[in-house]
């Protein structure tokens, strides 16, 4: 308790004395500094394409629909009275109708020059069917909300890719977590990268340490300083990174336009991303400085 | 203030330093100890402010047990004992200032305090003008005398000095006992291990004599002087 | 030239120092030892994964193809003469014949339940054209390939999805090129990181250098031992990761079949790749760990 | 041997540790230098084995202007010398053995050789059990007594001991010195750093006193001893 409050009223001094060893120990501090630098930066560099990767995965997704032909024998207030029915489904995002010779035009267009030569016949007496196209928010339960779409009275056939779809959607989802798994265990190995590098640093004063439990320094009044210099180095360490991230993104962004060759693989807008991820580094680099540092001095306090 | 009860201290290997000691010193007492090189004496003092354990037998100082001490209370401890390593052990990247002051700054002393008490026993040991100068930037009795002014600025109750004139010359020597004398006279318990014949010689005191662990000699229970 | 011969016939013994002060720094050499460790793992990771988004990107591209349509008034002999048009231009790597009824069953069937009813009758008087699939070697250059087959008498039309399709394309060159540099850029960092390590393991001992020279050590007879050791650290680190990449990816193979969830991502087969990433590592630990060893001691050669 | 010419170190902040020091002292010859602390006698001996440069001046050492050779040819005039230092320097990493023998090893001597003039050397300073010790587990006298044994096992030209007997006791102390003298008296020439007044004062021999950067006297050149 004692220890606490005094720990507490020699701060400004201890944090003078880690600011000194920062610089008196230059070159173990430099390339302290330097490790974290380039942990923070891989990590930087991860967490933005993963982020995105995430993002692109989304957006695929939002494309995924349903595609739902409603018997061609209806009239159009039993084809809305399906649409209503569809909203009224779980899972349902949005509908969007297409009349009878809406799908025609979509029949002759596929078919490409000789679509109209073909089908303009049909126009008449059209012999296709209304339809839907559904999208859904969780494109995991797509199948089952296109069973439930089948049941519906006067609904034809509903497509919505089959197998195929729900293999991509799969895919996706493997891409992701398989991204987040990813990015953590970078993170984790990263953050023991800072650590040990905090480790080493402090291995090498352990008589420096000792000396001061000699002259009557308690556990804390030598932990202390430790632990804001490792936190010193996280976040010196930090400034980097976090600016090369800052502008480096922004800058990506601004020539290729928020699209990375194509619409398909858009970027995530910098503002809010480029925040959050600045934040983490920053207190990553902080706090595992911090922890690290507590640690490793631990052994050295029983002498 | 010490009291040795049968203490021995074996190394690993099997080196034995030191054997079945036994010995009692008060409070204000001024003693030497002396021995040929590898007897023991940094042994003995070792134990007397923790930096090893006795292999058996009990080690007593300021009224503690001290193997019996928990280490986060140890620095605690060693509040009372000021001490002259025999290789300094100097904090590398402080100055000299830096180096006395930190012996005070960690029983949270004033910082004003610090100061005149840094700069009065710098002056005392005849450093006055090295005050910025790192451990690396002085000659050998500098840092022996930066080792003996951290030891002695706090007012411990119980001094020791491993070879604290080592690195020094004669008239540099004199001045250091005069110093740890007068500091022996304000109430200090002194203990100084040394190889300075003239020193011992010239200040008749209580002086336990170290062979090959053990102790050969105590002038104060009938032994022999030098 | 003395200096030389004298370090090789002392090798034996400089290996048995470097050996030595391994095991006597034992807390440094194992902070040192884990840093690469975790960075060659990091690499091994990283590198699996990019060979096999390669993988996967490239097999996406195999399934690109060219749909050709021909005119429907011609005869198999003329159509035949397509194909063999078709084979003779650059860029082809195979090509698929379908006949008109061919053409219409796949019509019918994309049509659903209705498509029979709608368009069984056509069967007598086909209105459509028999058609070429093509694929091609070079996905690139698929734009280009399309336009020649169109300017081919007889071709009625060609589709490889157009713009969607040179998009698709781009985005897996992207996310190809976007990986190499990626992969990259992490070795390197990963490089730096193992560097830095070995850069403090010998500042520690800045003091030690400087007493061998003290004592009459010839800068190589210095340098040796710690490049050797440097080295050590390099293999010894390199064995966690190089067994967890042989065993594991081994073993994901296995449990997975081959391939993430679907066809879509199926995975490379172990053997080869596994082998030369083990070996890349092998050389980039001992590699990194001797050149960074010579790069740190030279500064404290000089005293 | 050795040729001072208006040598002078200052240190950075201005600190002028040796001030216009010019002597000679020839091969063969056996030589103290003393001073009070910090008078600059280990400035003037780390002049010469290189450890630092003059500031203005010539130093020459077997020939050699010291100043003048390049770095990568440092550890090859320094073969010439052996050095006591004041704080030992022994390799941590390495035992008493392998710290006499790495003075051999850097020279190719042939492995049985240096089997059976390390054991010699260190028989002759009375170490010859600590063998296989490291230097943290030896006192401080037997680590002085290792750092003399790794100065004179290759038989140098020159031999420099700053302070080889601060840390041993008087009987130990003249046991060093008359072996100083034995090598100095096969034709190895030896300047010994001291604050030994008994053992200046015992073997008469050329002293030269440094005071404040000055040489303050000589006695080859008339000056006066202690
Ligand atoms: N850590 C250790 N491990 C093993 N042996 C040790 C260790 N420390 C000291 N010794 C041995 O114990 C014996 C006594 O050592 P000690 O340091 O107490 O001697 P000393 O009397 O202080 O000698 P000096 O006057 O040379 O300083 C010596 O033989 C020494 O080699
Ligand atoms: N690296 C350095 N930077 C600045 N000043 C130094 C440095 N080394 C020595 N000095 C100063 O130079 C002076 C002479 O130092 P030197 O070590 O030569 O003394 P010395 O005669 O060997 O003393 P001692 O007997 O105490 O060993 C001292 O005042 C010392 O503080
Ligand atoms: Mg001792
Ligand atoms: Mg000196």
């Amino acid at each position: 308790m004692r220890e606490l409050i005094s720990t507490f009223k020699n701060l400004p001094r201890h944090f003078k004395t880690a600011l000194q060893n920062l610089i008196r120990n230059n070159v173990m501090s430099f390339s302290s500094i330097f490790a974290v630098t380039i942990t923070l930066a891989m990590i930087g560099i991860v967490g933005l394409v993963a982020f995105n990767v995430q993002d692109i995965s989304s957006s695929i997704e939002d494309e995924i629909s349903i595609y739902v032909k409603l018997d061609r024998t209806i009239d159009d207030a039993q084809a809305e009275a399906v649409g209503t029915q569809i909203l009224a489904l779980d899972n349902i995002a949005n509908v969007e109708y297409s009349s009878k010779s809406a799908e025609l035009d979509r029949l002759i267009e596929s078919q490409g020059e000789a679509g109209a030569a073909l089908f303009e016949s049909y126009r008449e007496d059209n012999p296709l069917g209304a339809a839907y196209t559904v999208t859904v928010t969780n494109p995991d339960l797509i199948g089952q909300t296109a069973q439930k779409i089948t049941a519906i009275e006067d609904v034809n056939t509903v497509d919505y890719g089959g197998d195929s779809t729900t293999d991509l959607i799969k895919t996706l989802n493997t891409v992701r977590n398989g991204g987040t798994i990813f990015v953590v265990a970078l993170g984790v190995i990263a953050l023991f990268m800072i650590a040990n590098t905090v480790k080493i640093t402090i291995d090498t004063r352990k008589t420096e340490i000792s000396i001061m439990r000699m002259v009557g320094a308690s556990n804390w009044y030598i932990r202390i300083p430790f632990m804001l210099e490792g936190m010193l180095i996280g976040l010196v360490g930090a400034i980097l990174p976090c600016v090369m991230l800052f502008y480096g993104y922004d800058y990506i962004y601004k020539i290729t336009n928020g699209m990375v060759v194509t619409q398909m693989l858009s970027l995530v807008e910098p503002g809010a991303v480029i925040v959050q991820l600045v934040q983490a580094l920053v207190g990553l680099g902080a706090g595992v400085g911090i922890i690290g540092s507590f640690i490793s001095i631990r052994r050295y306090l029983k002498f | 203030m010490i009291r040795l009860e049968n203490v021995s201290k074996t190394y690993n290997r099997g080196i034995r330093a030191l054997n079945n000691v036994s010995l009692t010193i008060d409070s204000g007492e001024f003693v030497y100890v002396i021995g040929t090189t590898g007897s023991g004496k940094s042994t003995f003092i070792k134990l007397l402010y923790r930096e090893i354990k006795p292999t058996t037998g009990i080690v007593e100082v300021v009224g503690l047990d001290v193997a019996k001490i928990p280490n986060r209370k140890v620095p605690y401890f060693r509040r009372n004992i000021g001490v002259v390593f025999q290789d300094f052990r100097l904090l590398p990247t402080k100055t000299v200032f830096e180096n006395v002051a930190y012996a005070l700054e960690v029983i949270d002393t004033p910082r004003h305090e610090i100061r005149k008490q840094v700069r009065q026993t710098l002056d005392l040991v005849g450093l006055g003008e090295k005050i910025n100068a790192f451990p690396h930037e002085l000659s050998g009795g500098q840092q022996q005398r930066v080792a003996i002014a951290r030891a002695i600025v706090n007012n411990p109750k119980l001094l020791i000095a491993d070879e604290p004139t080592g690195n020094l010359d004669p008239d540099t020597s004199v001045e250091i006992i005069e110093l740890l004398e007068k500091i022996n006279q304000s109430g200090t318990t002194v203990l100084v291990v040394t190889h300075d014949r003239e020193v011992v010689q010239s200040n008749k005191k209580r002086t336990i004599v170290i062979d090959n662990g053990y102790i050969d000699s105590d002038t104060s229970t009938g032994g022999y002087g030098i």
